[in-house]
């Protein structure tokens, strides 16, 4: 059976650390940094990197629009 | 055709703006102007030239579709008259900051508040100064007949697209409301669009045409540095405008010992005093500024230098003559002679202020 | 798998329109705006329509729109886009004209300027950002703002018996011949992007058919006016907002399609 | 020459196109002219009058408040101008609906039953034009083929067939007016 | 009570309004006032006093509500920016034709157009030449600190009910924003119903109590002579506020040489320049116009007499300067220092434009 | 009987009220204005109000109206009627205010104000004579001009395409929350004009109760504007505006008691 | 039977013969004159007076107010 | 003496009131104060800013270009302002959230590890008294019982309670402030 595989890559310089994206994630991938950004925003990050399908959901929440998404079929 | 017609000087507007090649013209009723979009409805002129004539909900509305227009890269225009201007005067700020090129008519009344419609012109520091807030100016001119009502359409216009600016015509009741001869000039024939896009598709906002870099029309400069610099740019353009592009008229100059600084109305009225007063022996003449912004400095400084005294004369209790005291500069003695509320100073008056003038 | 073997140019599924600026939004963390600019952007693009659209945006939290919009953009006083748009779309009638516009601007001081622009039915889009707050000057009470919601002008909640209480003007407005299509939405949660967005595709395609004005209400978030994470704002917005603004059509294809009083 | 003359009536006299009818006559002989219509508050009812002037010279002001001539059509207005004329002057006036009659001597006063005459001839319409022919009678300083050509482009296209009746009034006007 | 505090400007200006007893205010936010209406929500003017504050739709609306006020004999007050003070032309002009007493705030910012919320003082033209139409002129205050922000509020009504004119507090960001310890004075009660009644009651619309002929407020004078006559005895108010109530202040002038002439926020600097110059040697003194409107030409014209040279110093591309030259008339110089978009001048750049003048 | 034995004091059953004064009115034979002038007089001078009314006229040809109405009066500027009553009711919460605006006034320039006093339910009453046009400033076209109606500036007819459809500001403003009786009537009539008194009546009896904005439109004839004979003016009136225009209440006691869709 | 008799008194010198009264008599009582005032309208008067019925009908509508009525009872 | 200061950071750091409270506590010891914050656009976010002058004088210009001290909270501020402190001035700043530490040679600089020291009492809202203590005691120019008068005229009564803690803090920061 095809599984999709998916991830996220954080523009984290621009990241303003809303936690929207974390909320708004179905398969709770989404964290926010312990660490602060250059703005001082805890930015977000792949926290549960398996569990993305690459659905989006993040990404088209992103206000900042700084989250690109992937993903890939791959074959179990 | 070039034509000559009997107009109000109103309507003589309206035809010179569809015969400019307007494309859009955006108002609001208010006496005595309303002749204005009156003309341009009768005279179907979306089916003459394809010129817009949108009568809009107020004059705040009819400002801001203007500066829509404008920033597109279309000739628009609108006119009011002394509360409706009044209105107009955030807009004009605007305007005049994100530097759009567009024409006003004042068709002064007398004020303050509802006041009269019957002419005036107290509104000169409002046109001159700056209504609106901020350190901006219009080019100003200011018709003293029929003729210029229409002629000043294409001339304003021409300031307008030359130095970036909204360009206002001073006028007031009786130049609006009276008919006089006037030769209409031929139809000039709207910008295509594609002629729009050659001209002003380098600042007007008219879609990314072939996908080009985005064009803004913003009079916002978040940053004291930025700011100060846009106000460097717009006072530079002004002072160009003072060099290059300052009008006047003088009658009777070249020997006079006294002169009247009149514009509009209160001019034609100064013509005839001349003639009353070199009866009595009197060498007068009179200057006429055409433009009142820029205002004529160096004909009337160098008037300063060989003349005895000056007379301003308006339907005001006195603007323009502090334009004439600042250039004067306390050479000679400047007064000043106004009627206002709508009562036009006879050329009679105007004489008993200049022979006052001469005993003081 | 490994992730580096999941981001690779072929294997994209979602990136930012190339008709948002690359500029950092001036916007507080997880405030709406950005994402209806976003939307609007990406309609914009995959409709080709970016050699023929023109912005206004007039005063309000998205004054700097131009900044992140890349398409040609008017700035407007506050209040007036409507009329702006009219100006443009009367001398450019084939062009996409559209407003963005906030809640303290459309139903407050530009109240006449938008009934007006819907009631001749001009042909542009109207975005009307509805976060019940004046956001950009700090947080005072709009039109909108809720029976009892505190803002800086009605520290203590709003007052309806003083205040007055908040205005519906979509609805208001879905009564007016002119508009074609009025419609109420949200952008806090990826159901609701699809959703706006997809509204927000109907309405560019309904000006370019030449149907009139398109008012799409997106009811969003101020966490800084509102003094809230933006989680919790959304939630609250959610709680709150939506009860009064129900989301929604109001009017399709000229028709009303809700009950409005 | 410069004449410099008021029309002023009740509104609906037909005041305001008399004078644009002789303003356009002066252009057809070549003169400069201006036109100033009172216009009044902004509201409704009243007089209506307007100052035309038709000059060989260039026109200073086109508000006066001293006249060559006044052309009085109701009381109102003849309270208001008799005093107006200058001395030596003409007044032209309606005695239909004038009260107090003019009393000056040091003018020419002559008067004009226009409106019997426009009721008579069965058209109320053309009232300003048999004043209009009374005037051109006392005062002959527009030529009565300028009138008849400022007629026509004063009026739009469709209206030039009335041109004949219009004519009639004015000679109907000229052949009435009574020097008193 | 009078108290010692620490205040914003705006906020010690909306609790001046509260202890003076004023009975609506009316507004609607922009930076950077925006203070004002909330500092006057938060402290409930309604539980304290009585006083109405509300939040209007618009600064038309504002400035709408603000004159039904006044015209019913209620003290009230209103307060705006730049733009904001545009849009409020029409109604001002109406106030004053109207002769309607009431306060109104400025806090500049930077313009034309949308512009920039840092201080500016480029409102000056529009303040005392009139931004509205027709020949009037409000009695404009300019505060130079958070303390005369307060003061100016008791003093302005005290004008406004004197002459039944409106009368502007013109302020601007650094004034408006900053804290400084401020001495607030005593609540004055409101007046009762009864009070206005005795005080206002042969003008101000408020029923034709006891049977009264009616009462009329109205800016509309149909006829031209009535207009004129009406515009006379403004400009007759106008003259006696000049005479009476123009106030400024002289700081080390008696010995000084040159004189820089500046108001509110670019007084302050400039008194920091007067000690730098005189470190230097220059004999600099400082005439602040306290009153914009009517303008300090007696203190001017009087120093033209002995000093050698004017510098005015502003926020802006000169305006207050004009009003400068027109006093001095040409009888020593005077020159313009200013910075723009809310760029606030040095003490060291202002010394250097005082050099420059002095080597010319 | 002979007629001058009729004609004696104690027979006397009608006569102008004391509330107009002597002027002659500025308003062309058989304008509406000077019926719905009386009555409103009639009203305040029958309910014994005349020491607490304050009214206030903008610009229109009703502008002269504190000419004529012997009470005290405010004359406002274009449309902002609404605002400058607030200013009066606000500070005077006990007086009795009314407003009386033409069409031009209300529904165009004034729009905002207009919305926004009903929506505040400013406890005020508001006369709106609706006559179609923009009467004072001859005849131009009002946002309540009806479609192919003419006027000096829709010479050929109201274009509704390109000029909009004809605005019911009475319908908008029945939808806030803070209007509480919304009316609509004429004064052509004997019984209308009796009606549009008792509706006036209703309407001072409400804001003495404070009940909130009380509107009653007047609908009205100018016959100067439409260029027709003042009692050809009324009939086109009842045939071409009542349709349009339909009388009668449409919200009552704050509840709106007739289809507005 | 009691009759009612009415009677009207017109302003004749502020009457703008609109014509409004005219149409309003229930029972065609006025007219309006040959003659003209002295702003020169046609005013109104009681052509056909015995048919009055002192209803004020005429008097409400007129727009300038300048109608007064009388009205008494008669026996028949 | 006339003390020119800014403080400088985030929106949220306190930066605002904890200028005020000196400023208060300026006026608490009969001095002249002004307080004058950055209005920044009317938009959210970015830095906060004000700017205080406690004097001995009067104050001409609210506003400054140059300061004799400065206190600077994260890296913007730092980029902005380090070069405005005057020749001999004192640079206070909380190394957390700086990467590019300053490098004047002709100040004196001190650092105060302000947010970590905040967390460690478990109340990041008392960060800024940690600042404000660790300038008092580099600057001893405000008597610490005048600063706490100031304190109390700046909060609400409500808030008083939360004086003691908020002296704690001031104590924190003055024990804690290191000399570079
Ligand atoms: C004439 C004028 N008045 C007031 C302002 C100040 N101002 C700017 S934006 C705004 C309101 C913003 O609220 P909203 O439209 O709801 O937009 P948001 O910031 O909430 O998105 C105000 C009152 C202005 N710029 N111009
Ligand atoms: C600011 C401003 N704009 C325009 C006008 C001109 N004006 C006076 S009244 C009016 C409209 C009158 O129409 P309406 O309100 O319908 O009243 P009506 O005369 O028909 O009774 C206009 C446009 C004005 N006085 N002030
Ligand atoms: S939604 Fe965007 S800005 Fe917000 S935390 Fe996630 S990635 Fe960052
Ligand atoms: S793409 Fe989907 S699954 Fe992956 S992080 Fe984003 S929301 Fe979660
Ligand atoms: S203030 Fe409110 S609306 Fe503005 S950017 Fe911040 S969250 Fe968004
Ligand atoms: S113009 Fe029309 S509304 Fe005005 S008075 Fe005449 S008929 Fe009435
Ligand atoms: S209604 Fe009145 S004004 Fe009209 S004709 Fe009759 S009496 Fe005269
Ligand atoms: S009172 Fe009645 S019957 Fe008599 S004239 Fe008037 S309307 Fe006719
Ligand atoms: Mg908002
Ligand atoms: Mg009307």
């Amino acid at each position: 059976m095809a599984k999709v595989k998916g991830a996220i890559v954080v523009d984290t310089v621009k990241c303003k650390g809303c936690g929207v994206c974390v909320v708004a994630c179905p398969t709770q991938v989404i964290d926010l940094a312990k660490e602060v950004n250059g703005k001082g925003y805890h930015y977000a990050y792949m926290e549960n990197p398996d569990a993305c399908t690459g659905c989006s959901s993040c990404s088209i929440v992103c206000p900042d629009g700084v989250i690109t998404v992937y993903r890939v079929k791959v074959e179990n | 055709m070039a034509e000559l017609k009997l107009m109000k000087g109103n309507e003589a507007f309206g035809e010179a703006l569809i015969r400019e090649g307007v494309d859009g013209y955006f108002g609001y009723p208010i006496t005595p102007q309303s002749e204005v979009i009156e003309y341009l409805m009768t005279e179907l002129t979306h089916e003459r030239t394809g010129m817009v004539t949108l009568q809009a909900e107020s004059e705040i509305a009819a400002i801001n579709m203007v500066y829509g227009a404008a920033a597109s890269g279309k000739k628009s225009a609108t006119s009011s008259s002394s509360p409706g201007i009044s209105l107009k005067q955030e807009g004009i700020s605007y305007l005049a900051g994100a530097e759009l090129p567009c024409l006003m008519l004042n068709v002064v009344r007398g004020g303050p508040g509802l006041g009269t419609i019957q002419p005036s012109q107290a509104d000169y520091f409002q046109a001159t100064k700056g209504g609106g807030h901020g350190d901006y100016h219009m080019y100003v001119l200011a018709p003293a007949s029929v003729q210029e009502m229409a002629d000043f359409v294409e001339d304003g216009f021409d300031i307008a697209y030359k130095y970036k600016t909204p360009v206002m015509l001073l006028s007031d009741g009786v130049i609006g409301q009276m008919m006089e001869k006037v030769m209409i000039k031929e139809q000039k024939p709207r910008l295509t669009d594609q002629e729009i896009h050659e001209k002003h598709g380098d600042w007007a906002t008219i879609g990314r045409i072939g996908g080009r870099e985005r064009n803004i029309i913003t009079s916002l400069y978040l940053k004291s540095d930025q700011m100060e610099e846009h106000n460097q740019k717009l006072q530079a353009k002004y002072k160009k405008m003072e060099e290059d592009d300052c009008r006047w008229e003088e009658i009777q100059t070249e020997d006079a010992d006294y002169i009247i600084v009149a514009y509009g109305s209160s001019a034609r009225i100064s013509q005839k005093t001349i003639q009353l007063a070199r009866e009595k022996g009197i060498k007068l003449g009179v200057l006429r500024p055409i433009t009142l912004f820029p205002f004529p400095k160096k004909p009337i400084s160098e008037l300063a230098n060989r003349v005895k005294g000056f007379l301003a004369v308006e339907m005001s209790a006195g603007q323009l003559v502090e334009d004439v005291r600042l250039t004067v500069n306390g050479k000679v003695k400047v007064e000043h002679f106004g009627r206002n509320g709508g009562i036009i100073p006879s050329p009679v008056e105007v004489l008993e202020a200049i022979e006052k003038l001469i005993k003081e | 798998m490994d992730i580096k073997d999941i981001i690779k140019p072929e294997n994209l599924v979602y990136k930012k329109t190339e008709l948002m600026t690359d500029n950092v939004l001036s916007y507080c963390p997880g405030c709406g705006h950005g994402t209806a600019h976003r939307i609007a952007m990406e309609v914009i693009e995959e409709m080709g329509l970016t050699e023929d659209t023109i912005g206004v945006a007039p005063v309000g939290c998205s004054v700097l729109a131009y900044d992140f919009m890349n398409i040609d953009m008017q700035q407007a006083s506050h209040g007036r886009a409507p009329a702006v748009a009219t100006g443009i779309i009367r001398t450019w009638p084939d062009k996409i004209v559209f407003t963005y516009q906030g809640d303290g601007d459309l139903a407050a001081i530009g109240t006449a300027e938008t009934i007006h622009a819907c009631n001749r039915g001009e042909n542009i889009v109207i975005i009307f950002v509805n976060n019940g707050i004046y956001g950009m000057t700090g947080g005072q009470m709009a039109p909108t703002t809720l029976p009892n919601m505190k803002s800086s002008t009605s520290p203590f909640g709003r007052d309806v018996e003083t205040m007055g209480a908040p205005l519906k003007m979509t609805e208001l407005v879905a009564l007016l011949p002119g508009t074609n299509f009025v419609t109420r939405h949200a952008v806090h949660s990826p159901g609701h992007v699809r959703k706006a967005k997809k509204a927000l595709r109907k309405a560019f395609q309904n000006v370019k058919d030449k149907k009139g004005t398109q008012l799409i209400e997106i009811v969003s978030n101020c966490n800084s006016g509102w003094k809230m994470t933006p989680v919790d704002s959304n939630e609250w917005m959610v709680e709150n907002m939506f009860p009064f603004y129900p989301l929604g059509d109001i009017k399709v294809d000229g028709k009303i399609v809700k009950e409005l009083h | 020459m410069t004449e410099e003359l008021i029309i002023a009536g009740f509104g609906g006299q037909g005041v305001l196109s008399m004078g644009k009818i002789l303003a356009y006559s002066g252009i057809m002989q070549d003169q400069e002219v201006s036109w100033m219509p009172s216009y009044g508050p902004e509201m409704r009812g009243g007089t209506a009058n307007v100052t035309v002037i038709i000059s060989d010279d260039r026109i200073s002001s086109p508000v006066l408040t001293e006249f060559d001539t006044a052309i009085i059509l109701n009381q109102q207005s003849m309270d208001k101008f008799e005093e107006s004329v200058k001395p030596g002057g003409v007044l032209l006036y309606d005695p239909n609906g004038i009260s107090k009659h003019p009393t000056r001597k040091d003018i020419t006063i002559h008067s004009i039953e226009g409106a019997s005459l426009a009721a008579e001839m069965g058209n109320t319409k053309i009232f300003n034009m048999i004043i209009l022919g009374a005037y051109l009678e006392v005062k002959p300083l527009v030529k009565l083929e300028n009138v008849i050509l400022g007629l026509k482009k004063s009026l739009p296209e469709r209206y030039h067939k009335l041109i004949p009746l219009n004519e009639e009034a004015i000679h109907k006007g000229m052949d009435n007016v009574k020097n008193l």
